[in-house]
């Protein structure tokens, strides 16, 4: 059985169809790219996925459960979570408490217990932060340092990787991960792509999904890719083979 | 540290200039009503008429203490008025005041008076409840009550054949004491009130209250309220082509009401405790001092009172001294007592009892009695 | 009730409606050019009356005939609150952009409160309601129970007509077009070499001179202004604009006579009729909670 | 511990200067001395602050949070025993305190979860109404009409939960400000609560001490009967800033923020928006509530006009003016903007058109206000350096 498995989903918006009838399956430890021109619909199908939009047919299902109406929050319980085209982390915020949003089902968000239990509530955050510098550590050991200042003092960089990470702490089951390297240099693009192969060494059996434009990083970092093109899937496959497809040839990479 | 020590220093400093502030010998009275706002003609007239009473005092060179008037103002809103009643009354340096033109004003803040231990003289407002409702020591009023008013009224009004009629008050309990008091004196004499009409002084528009007021056909539309509110109503009248009478209380005899109703306020009735200004026994006199004071604003109808109750105050502080509790005895004992308003005897309540009631209507532009009038004359009539 | 008082209640609503609906769509254009909320509105509304009440007691000192001084009035009060109205937004409301959108709501409501404090502490005895003189005809038309009055009748008129002047404007100029782009996609009119701040500001001294015919007709109607007049006409300008949908004109028009409906039903439904204002902010609520971004306006998703 | 106990010390330093400001802002009535405590304090903090000593201070109070409360409170009661013959600066003190609260309440509501509450004032007059009509009708002890009229302010607030939850931005706006309109009509034309006239309010008694009589303070001779009233609106105060204080610095506060920056993202990771709002707008009615009740047993007199749309502007203005989500920056704006006007007869009548004036200079210039809003700290000691 497939960890996720998605069934003729489709999303439209008015008379126009963002994803058009999309079949797709994921197993454990996948890493699969998903390309497509602009408004393809890529984001759209990451956003029907984790319940921001509600699709109007198809199906989705993880671990053979229907999930198609979940909401966004029950998205993130059966271990689903992602990250963003536009960072959507809270500059204001430091660096923890962006990261520890991420660990939001292990935190007890009781109000009598936050208020009164303050040597219960310091005692995890204690555990906490030690859970956050012990990730960071892994992806880049500069980054610890930096754990309780705002994240509007960090680079663009690291703040891609801040938000990988925060998706990462939550131990998902599934990664969606929204075009990690807009608005980065291909030397970033690299070294992001670098921690996270070295994080899915270590946790073979998450199962990850990558929008790119960049198709080096497509061919370096997955083992199949999924292209669509107005929100149709075009094809599916290792990205040397799908990339010598005429279609995709047309649709996308605009050749002969 | 050695910038704590300059800050406790200047502390120190800032402490020992305080420890020097200098005490003044002035006795103060407070004057309270209001000054800005819809009815502040009335209020500012008070105030010239306190001041003129206490300015007159300190130059005759015969009174034992040199007086200061606090002016405050309420707004002629109740809140804001315990706000000012409180401020006033908890200052020990004043020893007593002349207080609200505003009935609604005056409800709130007796109990506040009384609290404190502030003897005050009410010098506007008519509402009886202010000095029957309690049993407040604290509590004078030289000006009469609404009551006598509406009993004239009722029957000059059924005397000139006039039969039905539709109440409009503001709410307050100034209005809505209006409303009590004209119904009570108006059913035995056979007049009816076709419909009360509750609105808010605040309101802009009130077409909708006049439309249904159109449909009831009164004879005459009675008004409970302040000059302000009067105004648009009866400019909205004309705007329904409305011919009813348009008969005020006390609240709507100032010369705002004739600026903002314009032509409009032509013919419109009202009624007065108290007589005429320039009738008072001491009227011309009073006339004349607030002429020659250069005042910015007249006196308005209830001008001299404030005038009367600031003179009985500073008479009562010459005989037993700047002391509340003194001052409050000498007051509750007032009988027969001269002014400019004629005798002021107050009963166990601390009212003044004033017979005359004056009837007033517009004529030209200018609040007329109506025996002097060319209504009363026959050579101008009323709309119906 | 007879249908004579059914239809003076309904003219009665149509001048409200009138004047609401110019507040609002004041409201609409500001919010469709820049996204934000002017909360001074009412104030210049107020304003406006003001200026207008000012010139003409100006003029009829040395003796201008009223006919006159009717146009010179509404000349005055629209050029001074349309230059107002720049002002605001080059000085109060552009510097914001970037901040959060209630910081501008705040610092214009900030800037209405100095108005209205700086009329009633500057303005000779600002603090007293002034009669507002009276320029328009009064004859009256009797039909059975309905009195209708010219002067109504003119104002309606007039701010029927401000409204279609307003609507031509933004669909037919140049500058109506230029207003228009901003208000979908300013990026691309910046591209397109609109003059960005120019129509904004442009933008704003229209809808602030639209306020000053509403404060000059609600003069000429109620024959008195005072100084607090903008605040609660503002409320209902700015509800008004919210029901029909912020950034819709048509939204603004039909929210204006939406909430007059409400206030004259209200005042025939209730004994009391002073609880016609509770009877429509409720029903505002309630629509709200039915229509979040209003009754006209396109649900736009948020992008992710 | 040389270091310990110059860290006590500085906070009672800390808490002496700034009671002995509050204290002479109070007492003082000359409008020449005013200006000279507000100047003097201006002048404090810039040296201060170009010295970076309100940093540190913030830090060292920071630190040690209980120490600093229990300082500061007992300045507060000392305050209060000074002024204990002064009714009208009594008065003032506890008005501010009880506006304190409810900017407390806001900032959960305005600076935490990002619902802009321009019906502050409706909510305390919801308190204030109820207080007024339980003593009159209900035979309950006065504790439980406070606790009461917080909770009836909570619930009505509960009706806009859902037009609220619904809209967004300028539409929430108008929800708010709808219902501070309907609120205060409503008093208006409703004459069993007293319409524009107001209703009277008897003063609270508990356990037989009756707060509307002046107290025998023992050897300081008798108080004004607002010094009871003063230390109760105190510890309501006190009770709301540790409260809210403690919810800032742990996971509500956290989701708060998240909510408030953005849903999306916030419901991506499992927060759920709405329960979060709910919460913050009804603890922040509660607030309001509890100390309109305070308020309207104080005052002896409640009238709609003392709960207008300016008044709801007021609050929001202090809770931006000191600085959007601090909550100890609420203290000091809440000072200035209720007391100044009051003290300096000067400006009185102009104190709308100063106080409208400042508060668009602040919003032009320095939009974070004067105490802008530092980071979450879970517990006094996170972050520094052992």
């Amino acid at each position: 059985m497939s960890l996720l498995s998605v069934d003729r989903l489709t999303v439209s918006f008015g008379g126009l169809r963002a994803l058009d009838e999309f079949s797709f399956s994921l197993s454990e430890g996948d890493f699969v790219g998903l390309i497509g021109p602009n408004g393809s619909g890529k984001t759209t199908f990451f956003n029907a996925l984790t319940g921001i939009y509600k699709p109007q047919f198809g199906s989705v299902s993880v671990d053979g459960n229907d999930v198609t109406k979940a909401s966004p929050q029950a998205m993130y319980e059966v271990g689903v979570t992602r990250t963003f085209q536009r960072l959507r982390l809270v500059p204001s915020l430091s660096v923890f408490d962006n990261l520890i949003v991420g660990s939001q089902r292990g935190l007890n968000t009781n109000l009598w217990w936050n208020i009164f239990k303050r040597a219960g509530l310091r005692k995890k955050v204690d555990e906490e932060l030690s859970r956050c510098s012990d990730l960071l550590s892994q992806f880049n050991p500069r980054l610890v340092g930096t754990l309780l200042s705002p994240v509007s003092t960090l680079s663009m960089i690291d703040r891609r990787r801040i938000e990988v990470c925060r998706a990462l702490i939550s131990q998902p089951r599934i990664l969606l991960l929204d075009e990690p390297s807009a608005g980065m240099t291909h030397e970033e693009t690299r070294m992001l792509m670098e921690d996270l192969l070295t994080w899915k060494e270590r946790s073979p059996s998450l199962a990850i999904v990558l929008i790119e434009h960049e198709m080096g990083v497509i061919d370096r970092v997955t083992n199949r890719c999924v292209v669509l093109n107005y929100g149709k899937k075009i094809a599916e496959g290792e990205y040397q083979i799908v990339s010598q497809d005429p279609l995709v040839k047309t649709a996308y990479l605009g050749e002969e | 540290m050695n910038k704590v020590i300059v800050k406790i220093l200047l502390m120190a400093f800032l402490a020992t200039l305080i420890g020097c502030s200098d005490s003044s010998n002035k006795v103060k009275i407070t004057f309270i009503g209001p000054l800005t706002g819809g009815v502040s003609a009335g209020g500012l007239g008070g105030r010239n008429s306190a001041e003129l009473a206490v300015r007159l005092r300190n130059a005759s060179g015969q009174s034992k203490y040199s007086y200061e008037l606090v002016p405050l103002d309420d707004e002629c809103k109740p809140n804001i008025g315990v706000q000012v009643a409180t401020k006033a009354s908890a200052d020990p340096a004043v020893i007593a005041g002349v207080t609200h033109y505003c009935s609604a004003v005056a409800m709130g803040t007796v109990d506040i008076y009384h609290k404190f231990g502030l003897p005050v003289i009410v010098w506007g407002a008519v509402l009886p409840d202010i000095t029957y409702a309690n049993d407040y020591k604290e509590i004078h009023r030289v000006n009469g009550t609404m009551i006598n008013q509406n009993e004239v009224a009722a029957n000059f009004m059924v005397e000139r054949g006039y039969k039905t009629w539709a109440v409009i008050h503001d709410t307050t309990d100034y209005g809505k004491g209006h409303n009590e008091y004209f119904s009570k004196s108006l059913s035995p004499l056979g007049g009816k009130i076709l419909g009360t009409f509750a609105v808010n002084a605040e309101q802009q528009d009130f077409t909708a209250e006049l439309t249904q007021i159109k449909r009831l056909n009164p004879d005459v539309i009675y008004f409970g309220g302040l000059a302000p509110t009067g105004v648009r109503i009866r400019a909205q009248m004309e705007k329904l082509a409305m011919d009813q009478v348009f008969q005020g209380t006390s609240g709507i005899v100032s010369d705002a009401f004739i600026e903002g109703a314009g032509d409009l306020a032509e013919g419109v009735l009202a009624f007065r405790e108290g007589a005429p200004t320039e009738k008072l026994p001491g009227g011309a006199v009073f006339i004349e001092k607030y002429t020659e004071a250069n005042f910015n604003e007249p006196p308005e109808a209830y001008g001299a009172f404030s005038f009367a109750a600031a003179n009985l105050i500073m008479d009562a502080i010459e005989k037993v001294g700047p002391d509340r509790i003194a001052v409050m005895a000498e007051l509750n004992a007032t009988n027969d007592h001269d002014s400019i308003i004629g005798k002021i005897s107050f009963d166990d309540h601390g009212q003044n009892t004033v017979a005359v009631i004056t009837k007033y209507v517009i004529q030209d532009g200018k609040w007329v009695v109506w025996e002097d009038s060319s209504y009363a004359a026959g050579a101008k009539r009323l709309t119906r | 009730m007879d249908l004579g008082f059914l239809a003076q209640f309904f003219v009665n609503g149509l001048v409200l409606g009138v004047i609401y609906a110019l507040v609002a769509v004041g409201f609409t254009l500001f919010f469709g050019v820049l996204d934000v909320i002017k909360f001074s509105h009412g104030d210049v509304l107020m304003l406006g009356a003001f200026t207008a009440l000012a010139t003409y007691l100006g003029l009829s000192d040395i003796g201008v005939a009223p006919g006159v001084a009717l146009i010179l009035v509404f000349v005055a009060g629209i050029a001074g609150m349309a230059f107002v109205g720049a002002i605001v937004c080059k000085f109060l409301v552009l510097p914001l952009r970037g901040a959060p959108q209630l910081n501008t709501l705040l610092i214009t409501l900030m800037f209405g409160t100095v108005i209205r404090e700086s009329v009633r502490l500057f303005y000779p005895s600002g603090s007293n309601p002034k009669p507002f003189p009276k320029l328009l005809p009064d004859n009256a038309f009797e039909f059975g129970n309905l009195t209708l009055r010219l002067d109504s009748c003119i104002i309606v008129l007039l701010g029927i007509l401000a409204i279609i002047f307003t609507q031509l404007f933004i669909q037919k100029t140049k500058f109506g077009l230029a207003i228009r782009a901003v208000a979908q996609d300013e990026e691309t009119a910046r591209l397109m070499g609109v003059n960005f701040k120019t129509v904004v500001l442009l933008t704003f001294a229209l809808g602030s001179a639209l306020a000053a015919v509403g404060g000059i007709s609600t003069g000429l109607y109620y024959q008195e202004i005072n100084f607090a007049m903008g605040l609660m006409l503002g409320l209902i300008g700015f509800s008004s604009a919210v029901l029909g949908g912020l950034g819709s004109l048509y939204g603004a028009i039909a929210g204006g006579f939406l909430f007059a409906a409400l206030q004259t039903v209200g005042a025939v439904w209730f004994a009391v009729p002073a609880y016609k204002d509770v009877f429509a902010f409720a029903v505002v609520i309630m629509l709200m909670a039915w229509r979040p971004t209003g009754l006209l306006a396109e649900r736009n998703e948020e992008r992710v | 511990m040389a270091n310990f106990v110059k860290g006590h010390f500085l906070i009672t330093i800390l808490a002496t200067i700034a009671g002995l400001f509050v204290y002479f802002f109070l007492h003082l009535e000359r409008s020449w001395e005013i200006v000279l405590v507000v100047g003097l304090a201006v002048l404090t903090m810039v040296v201060s602050r170009r010295k970076n000593l309100i940093a540190r201070a913030q830090e060292t109070c920071l630190q040690k949070p209980k120490f600093s409360i229990s300082v500061f409170f007992v300045a507060a009661v000392a305050i209060i025993f000074a002024l204990r013959s002064e009714h009208f600066a009594l008065l003032m003190l506890t008005t501010v305190l009880l506006y304190i609260t409810v900017c407390f309440g806001l900032t959960a509501q305005f600076g935490f979860v990002g619902l802009v509450n321009f019906a502050g004032i409706a909510f305390f007059g919801i308190g204030a109404y109820t207080t007024a009509v339980l003593y009159q009708y209900a035979a309950i002890p006065d504790f439980l009409i406070i606790l009461a009229s917080g909770l009836v302010a909570a619930v009505i607030g509960s009706i806009l939960i859902l037009p609220i939850l619904r809209t967004k931005g300028h539409y929430a706006a108008l929800i708010t400000i709808a219902f501070g309109v309907l609120f205060r009509t409503f008093l208006e034309v409703n004459d069993t609560l007293g319409g524009p006239q107001g209703l009277k309010v008897d003063g609270i008694s508990v356990f037989g001490l009756s707060f509307n009589e002046n107290i025998n303070l023992g050897l300081l001779g008798t108080g004004s009967s607002y010094v009871t009233y003063s230390i109760l609106a105190l510890v309501l105060c006190l009770v709301t800033f540790v409260f809210v204080r403690r919810m800032e610095n742990s996971w509500v506060g956290l989701n708060m923020d998240m909510v408030r920056h953005d849903e999306i993202a916030a419901a991506s990771f499992g927060i759920h928006p709405p329960s979060w709002k709910i919460l913050a707008f009804t603890l922040g009615n509660f607030f309001a509530g509890l100390a309109g009740s305070i308020y309207a047993s104080m005052s002896g007199f409640i009238a709609p006009a003392s709960f207008n749309f300016a008044d709801s502007l007021v609050l929001v203005s202090i809770v931006l003016l000191g600085g959007l989500g601090n909550v100890f920056s609420v203290i000091p704006a809440a000072f200035l903007v209720v007391v100044l006007p009051e003290k300096l007869q000067l400006i009185q009548e102009y104190r709308l058109l100063i106080f409208g004036i400042v508060v668009i200079l602040i919003l032009r210039f320095k939009p974070s206000g004067i105490m802008p809003r530092g980071a979450r700290r879970y517990y006094p000691s996170l972050g520094v350096k052992k």
